[in-house]
């Protein structure tokens, strides 16, 4: 898929259709990809890369490039697609500014995992169907694929894309998911459990903002958080309940506007499951407003920005199986 | 074109005749249905009661095997027809008798009510098209005059059934007009017959039958068609001369295959 | 004898402005009691009650907070309780989904007309939240460990 | 920082005696920002007032707190005296210290030290607090009403007697609407044309009244006081000055199969009509689904025998663009189809009719010239059944309504009543669920149709009607009786369910007013503002809020024009000072807040922005109108950004209430 | 059973609400068995919701209803009286020895030109 993609970013790039080329460079580590503009054919002939690490969600980078002169194509995988999209509903994207390459996705793999396995000083990763070859500086090792799927991945929502302007590949299916699984764990514990779970979640906050400076729902022009007017600004993880404080509003500020692309998690250098907080609110619109799915349907109304006259009401929430 | 097909239990005995000229109209239209190996009886009425589900399995079973076929389960009678698609409208809309019935069958695959069925009536409607028949017509039946009773079953409930306006159906109307005939509506054409109280009490099943005729009589009828045996049988034993048939006879005669 | 002092919870009320906040002035015209834990914020309709605000709250040492608004169908403002009655839906279940005590939120929606109801109300909450003791999971997730 | 006096009222005993108001005075007095305190028996009295005007203007005073009854009471007075005094009248905050402390609390300690806490909230507010000031806009004097039926009429003739110009936009050719079509009127029995036709002349002489008839309104902008409106003339063939309504043309026209929809299509008309004699305006038009002329360019009889020559083929649809301070709607109803109730054999006898039908085969214009006639044959009918609640008060799910249509009850009595009294020998049925008669008159008259005219009432609903040999037979059950009916009758009439007209629902998306499910317009409050609309200079009138008969259409339509001459004579509007604002450098263009908007107050814009790198940038942002919004600020929350906050209750103002209050 | 468990029992089988009913009396202005009937079809409903279950069940009505749904579709508001008499009798011939149709009846009722159909939907119907 690499070269089909690679091939494609060059041919847009000397046709003269698009100026800029939206997609992965390896970083440090070749595991550790960043997102990368490429300026020329040249440029991405040499550094361009899709493979299992291509994981971020490039479209919350539209933003700012929608503001620039000339065209950029974007590399957009399933789950992007949904980002794209919400964030064209929300106006905030100028979409003749964008041509959108619709590309598959097998699913992106955790390092983390591996290292879990014990599996050190990694050199490189080769995927041969289900399976990775992984050679270390200790020899090499064959694993499972599945075991090494992040988390979002092995929960997959959808490989179908919401839209593009071009599709390389296959399109996929929306997939019956078992995103809400750990959620209705989580739900079934006691009030004490919960607590003590989120307790030893939250506490590791650093309040670094990595989560939101990925979320592709926050794209806001300043942040509450970063504004003195707003009355809740807060840089700093202070010494009261700031932290919880922020992520709820956090969350509460994307509600029925994040597609659960599980970018928070993936960039969270604690290792907080922060997707679930999301998910928590994905899954309670979909049990008490009808499914929803962001991102999906450009005419539908937001959860919040709707409402019927038989909505249940917020006490009811805690009524069932009671 | 080939479809799954369910004959149902009088098609088998008492109405072979109606199995075998179903059969020969639907060759002579191109169309192929091929019989649902180990089919079981439907059990004749739809079990409307929310606890049942033992009495919906056959039923299930059927639109399953149709299911893994791929092409929609047509019927001839009309009561099989009711039931199928009833209890697969259950399949498809009541949580609780779709979890039990899986639970029950265990298929490889949960049922959902994907399947499709059709009567013979819809097939001809909807796939072979009336006006494919009209060409196909050798001897049209020109200035008879042909009233079509619907009964219950085909029509009722309305919006499970979605086979016709529930009050003011015209399909069969359609099927006598294609056949050259002049179709005669009246008004008790979807009253009841009298259904299965003829076991019990013919004296019941005569009083609904004879005013349906009288109603098609008035209106002008010379004949009547049906699609269902057991109306049929209730309408030819109220003592009334006005002849009662098949629709599928009418079917076979225009079409010339005797 | 040892007198336990009896723990006195902090409530903070956000009454709509056309009924709740009526519905109160009521129940003071009626005379009915309800304990001075309860202080009232008045907001021009429920939907203007921000989640900000009941975080807030807890994050400064209110052990209950209470939302009253007109009743559905009967908002001044047409829809404003629908949305307001959606959001607060949605952040009740999350702050009990995080291991906050549910019974420390809670909704009502009060008339003009409902002095009764409004002090019985209040009554409830206040006798709910003493019951549950000072909030000490909202304050603070961090620091206390 | 703010200069703050906080005032602490006794209410004579109603405080005092709970709360000790000198501590409380003196506690807030040593509050940041208080540069002075004082208590008094009673703040809202003359002197309490004086002692406050003084203060502020002693103290130079920026801000106040008044620690007393609620703001529902003397917010306002307090307000006035502060402006009195040169401030503000925002920067007043009340503490209700009475209905929401010492009335509700017994024990003094307690009262008190919720009193000093209520204080500190309202002072932490006042802090935050701005000087606000009520916009204004100017009204244009001039009304319009949508739908000239007697509801728009009505409204029309009151507005236009106060002194203000009213347009008057009808989709048909003529006013008049479904008043008429009918015959009588109950419960009186007088005839609807006389009594309606006066009232048409009276919108046709007035000059301050327009009809813009054949005409659809095609947009709307604007706001309370200010809308624009584009207004579509239909084309319909014939100048309208010219014309003299003569209706040689609609003689003389060869294309005579034309269903005559005023009749219900009972009979036919030309493809040049005039709907009906007393038709205002009184003017010939051309359909051109049928016209010869215009499908096939060959034709023009009508060109050539009319004198005044007004035809005109080449006419296009015009538009016209006018602005207005108020808009009524009047858009009316209509009765449901009954294609879904062929149980009653509706599509399958022509003598199943409706009562609307029934109507115009009674009336003397109609098509059978006043003579009770059937439809299929033209002989008289001996035996009637009347049908009542077809589509009305079903479950949801069916085709019918949820809601009673209200006027059938009485109608019915009103068909069933007539045709006893001018045809003895035909026997009546009304086959009903329950008989609905609460109005002046109302049940006596239906009881006179049962104990003077022997109309037979049966409780209990027709389950099916059968075509039969020319007759109707009727199957139905007699509750009372426990017996099932089979009556041959000869007609059968269906009290149909009545519904708005299908022009509402898109006009009300053109107009931001709310609607329920039904289609039916909603009003600003059920109970106390049933003439208006939620949306500000957007009112209703008639049929189109609810189902309503002729007597409460008019009454409806003439406390609407109340309103409207209300709105029309003032030459300014004061807005709502705490609306809802949006800091457009926040502001990200979403478009969220605009969604959850009741009252339509927010608009998208693009516009230039200078950012700090010096570049320029066209950005999309929200603005608030100020004389549209109410201040619910359902938007504040709804923002994601925090772009948009609510004058008077801005987040900061309430979140420092809560750090006060929890402190 | 007890009468309210029994009221539960039928309005849990036929999943009828007959609280919607509007007494409008339309299912028996309808029915084809009126004549047949002591108990018709609206009185199932108001009976059933008031309790006043047993007469219903003691009484042949329940053997009349021809189940031919007319009263279902016409319905205003969506009642379904032919469901509640259905599980009326469900509730009779449920219990031991209660079947209404023996299959050793059965012999003597048929001819020759009977339908299967009318025997198994009769049985079904009337026995359990």
């Amino acid at each position: 898929m690499q070269k089909v993609i690679r091939e494609k970013a060059i041919e847009l790039l000397r046709s003269g259709k698009v100026d800029r080329v939206l997609g992965w460079k390896e970083g440090e580590f070749f595991y550790d990809q960043t997102p990368h503009l490429f300026l020329s054919p040249e440029e991405v002939e040499r550094t361009f890369v899709y493979n299992g690490f291509s994981g971020a969600n490039l479209s919350k980078y539209l933003v700012k490039e929608g503001l620039k002169e000339g065209v950029v194509a974007v590399f957009l995988k399933p789950c992007d697609t949904y980002s794209f999209s919400q964030l064209l509903k929300e106006h905030r994207i100028a979409r003749d500014k964008i041509w959108a390459v619709g590309i598959p996705c097998e699913g992106k793999l955790d390092i983390e995992l591996l290292r879990k396995m014990g599996i050190r000083g990694i050199k490189t990763i080769e995927e041969k169907g289900d399976e990775l070859l992984v050679s270390t500086i200790y020899g090499e090792k064959t694993v499972a694929k599945k075991d090494v799927l992040a988390e979002r991945c092995a929960n997959c929502k959808s490989r179908k894309h919401v839209l593009y302007d071009e599709l390389l590949g296959e399109e996929g299916e929306v997939l019956d998911s078992a995103r809400f699984d750990q959620i209705e764990k989580l739900e079934q514990m006691t009030s004490e459990e919960r607590f003590a779970f989120w307790q030893n979640e939250l506490s590791r906050c650093i309040r670094c903002n990595a989560c939101r400076n990925v979320c592709p729902a926050c794209t806001c022009e300043k942040c509450v958080f970063d504004n003195a007017d707003s009355g809740i600004a807060s840089k700093a993880p202070a010494s009261s309940f700031e932290e919880q404080n922020f992520h709820i509003i956090r969350a509460f500020h994307v509600v029925g506007r994040c597609t659960d692309c599980g970018e928070c998690s993936r960039v969270c250098p604690q290792g907080i499951p922060l997707h679930l907080i999301n998910r928590k609110f994905i899954k309670d619109i979909n049990a008490f407003y009808g499914a929803y799915q962001a991102g999906e349907n450009p005419d539908e109304r937001a959860p919040l920005t709707n409402y019927s006259t038989e909505d249940m009401e917020p006490g009811d929430v805690f009524k069932k199986g009671e | 074109m080939v479809f799954q097909y369910y004959p149902g239990c009088t098609l088998k005995t008492r109405a072979k005749e109606l199995d075998r000229k179903a059969r020969l109209c639907a060759e002579a239209l191109g169309v192929q249905l091929e019989e649902i190996k180990d089919w079981q009886c439907c059990g004749g009425c739809y079990p409307v009661a929310k606890d049942e589900i033992a009495t919906k399995l056959s039923a299930v079973r059927a639109m399953m095997a149709a299911k893994d076929a791929g092409t929609p389960v047509v019927t001839v009678c009309s009561a099989c027809h009711n039931v199928l698609k009833r209890t697969n409208h259950d399949m498809q809309t009541d949580e609780v008798i779709r979890d039990r019935v899986n639970r029950y069958l265990k298929p490889d695959v949960p049922y959902a009510g994907e399947g499709e069925v059709l009567h013979f009536l819809e097939m001809l409607r909807d796939k072979v098209g009336f006006d494919t028949i009209r060409e196909k017509v050798k001897n049209p039946l020109t200035g008879r005059k042909i009233g079509a009773y619907y009964g219950c079953l085909l029509l009722r409930p309305g919006k499970v059934m979605a086979f016709d306006d529930p009050e003011n159906p015209s399909i069969m109307e359609d099927f006598i007009t294609a056949l050259g005939a002049e179709a005669v509506r009246y008004p008790y054409r979807n009253e009841c017959c009298g259904a299965y109280l003829a076991l019990e009490d013919q004296a019941i099943t005569k009083k609904k039958s004879s005013a349906v005729l009288h109603s098609a009589k008035c209106a002008g009828a010379q004949e009547v068609i049906t699609a269902c045996p057991l109306c049929l049988y209730n309408l030819q034993k109220c003592g009334d001369d006005l002849p009662v048939v098949y629709f599928t006879e009418l079917l076979f005669e225009a079409l010339g295959l005797e | 004898m040892q007198i336990e002092e009896k723990f006195e919870p902090t409530i903070v009320a956000f009454c709509c402005n056309w009924c709740s906040y009526a519905g109160a002035d009521l129940s003071g015209t009626n005379r009915l009691q309800y304990p001075a834990n309860v202080k009232i914020i008045r907001v021009p309709c429920s939907c203007r009650v921000n989640p900000m605000f009941i975080l807030r709250a807890f994050q400064r040492g209110a052990d209950g907070v209470i939302l009253c608004g007109c009743h559905p169908g009967d908002c001044h403002y047409t829809t404003g309780n629908y949305y307001a009655r959606r959001r607060m839906t949605l952040l009740f279940s999350m702050l009990d989904f995080l291991g906050i005590e549910r019974e420390r939120t809670r909704v009502e929606w009060v008339s003009a007309a409902e002095g009764a109801k409004f002090a019985a109300t209040m009554n409830d909450f206040v006798a709910t939240v003493t019951r549950l003791g000072k909030n000490r999971r909202l304050e603070d997730l961090r620091c206390k460990k | 920082m703010q200069r703050i006096g906080v005032f602490v009222c006794w209410c004579g005993s109603n405080i005092a005696a709970t709360v000790d108001v000198k501590a409380v005075a003196e506690a807030l007095g040593k509050e940041p920002g208080v540069v002075y305190f004082e208590d008094y028996q009673y703040m809202c009295s003359e002197e309490g007032q004086n002692k406050i005007k003084n203060a502020i203007r002693d103290y130079k005073l920026t801000g106040a707190v008044i620690c007393s009854c609620s703001p529902r009471m003397h917010e306002n007075t307090f307000r006035k005296a502060a402006a009195a005094a040169g401030i503000n009248s925002f920067m007043v905050e009340i503490a209700n210290i009475r209905e929401q402390c010492s009335w509700i609390h017994k024990d003094k300690v307690s009262a008190t030290e919720k009193a000093i806490i209520l204080g500190r909230a309202a002072i932490a507010k006042v802090h935050l607090n701005a000087p606000l000031t009520a916009g204004e806009s100017p009204v244009v004097k001039r009304a319009l009403v949508i739908g000239g039926g007697i509801a728009g009429i009505q409204t029309a003739l009151d507005i236009a007697d106060a002194g203000f110009e009213v347009d008057i936009v009808e989709k048909k050719p003529t006013i008049g609407g479904k008043m008429s079509q009918i015959d009588k009127t109950f419960p009186t029995l007088d005839c609807a044309a006389c009594i309606l036709t006066p009232k048409m002349v009276d919108v046709a002489q007035n000059e301050k009244i327009r009809i813009f008839s054949y005409s659809e309104v095609d947009a709307v902008k604007g706001f309370v006081g200010n809308f624009k409106v584009s207004i579509r003339r239909k084309a319909r063939f014939v100048d309208e000055v010219k014309c003299t309504g003569c209706g040689l043309c609609t003689e003389k026209c060869p294309q005579k199969k034309v269903p005559n929809e005023f009749n219900l299509g009972l009979d036919q008309r030309r493809a040049i009509y005039i709907p009906f004699a007393q038709a205002v305006p009184k003017v010939a038009t051309i359909d051109a689904d049928y016209c010869t002329m215009l499908k096939t360019g060959k034709c023009g009889v009508c060109s050539k025998v009319c004198a005044a020559g007004a035809i005109d083929y080449k006419q296009k649809d015009t538009f016209v663009e006018e602005e207005y301070g108020a808009i009524v709607v009047a858009t009316g109803f209509n009765p449901i189809e009954l294609k879904k109730y062929d149980e009653f054999a509706y599509s399958q006898s022509p003598d199943v009719i409706t009562s609307l039908e029934f109507e115009r085969i009674t009336n003397a214009a109609g098509p059978t010239g006043g003579t009770l006639l059937r439809p299929s044959d033209g002989t008289h009918p001996k035996k009637i059944v009347f049908v009542q609640c077809v589509g009305s008060r079903e479950d949801g799910g069916g085709c019918g309504k949820t809601y009673c249509s209200k006027i059938c009850c009485m109608y019915t009595a009103k068909h069933a009543m007539l045709t006893r009294e001018k045809y003895p020998d035909t026997e009546v049925y009304v086959f009903y669920i329950d008989v609905r008669t609460p109005g002046k008159s109302f049940d006596e008259f239906y009881r006179r149709a049962v104990e003077e005219y022997g109309v037979h009432y049966v409780k209990g609903m027709v389950g099916k009607v059968s075509p039969e040999n020319g007759k109707l037979m009727v199957r139905a059950s007699d509750l009372i009786e426990g017996k099932q009916l089979n009556i041959d009758a000869d007609l059968v009439v269906l009290a149909a369910a009545i519904e708005p007209d299908q022009s509402a629902r898109p006009l009300a998306t053109m107009l931001t007013a709310s609607m329920d499910t039904n289609d039916f317009f909603t009003e600003a409050h059920p109970k106390l503002r049933p003439v208006e609309s939620p949306t500000a200079g957007i009112f209703l009138s008639g049929c189109c809020q609810g189902p309503k008969d002729i007597p409460e259409t008019v009454a409806q339509a003439s406390a609407c024009a109340a309103k409207v001459i209300g709105l029309l004579a003032k030459d300014k509007l004061t807005c709502n000072a705490c609306v809802a604002h949006s800091s457009e450098m926040l502001c990200n263009g979403c478009s969220t807040c605009e969604k959850v908007c009741p009252y339509g107050a927010i608009s998208y814009e693009e516009k230039e922005f200078r950012m700090p790198d010096r570049t320029t940038r066209v950005r999309r942002v929200a603005s608030v109108n100020p004389a549209v919004c109410q201040g619910c600020g359902a938007c504040t929350v709804a923002c994601p950004s925090g772009a948009m906050d609510l004058h008077g209750f801005s987040n900061r103002q309430i979140m420092a209430e809560v750090d006060a209050i929890c402190k | 059973m007890e009468q309210k468990n029994l009221k539960e029992e039928i309005l849990r089988i036929s999943g009828v609400n007959p609280r919607k009913c509007m007494k409008c009396g339309k299912c028996s202005g309808t029915c084809p068995s009126y004549e047949e009937m002591d108990f018709h079809p609206h009185q199932f409903v108001y009976m059933v919701e008031s309790g006043d279950i047993e007469p219903l069940m003691a009484s042949g009505s329940l053997y009349r209803c021809l189940t031919c749904f007319a009263c279902v579709e016409r319905c205003p508001r969506q009642v379904e009286p032919a469901k509640l008499i259905e599980a009326v009798r469900l509730t009779v011939i449920r219990q031991q020895g209660q079947n209404h149709l023996k299959p050793d009846q059965l012999p003597g009722m048929l001819d020759e030109d009977m339908p299967q159909q009318a025997l198994v939907s009769a049985m079904r119907k009337f026995a359990k």
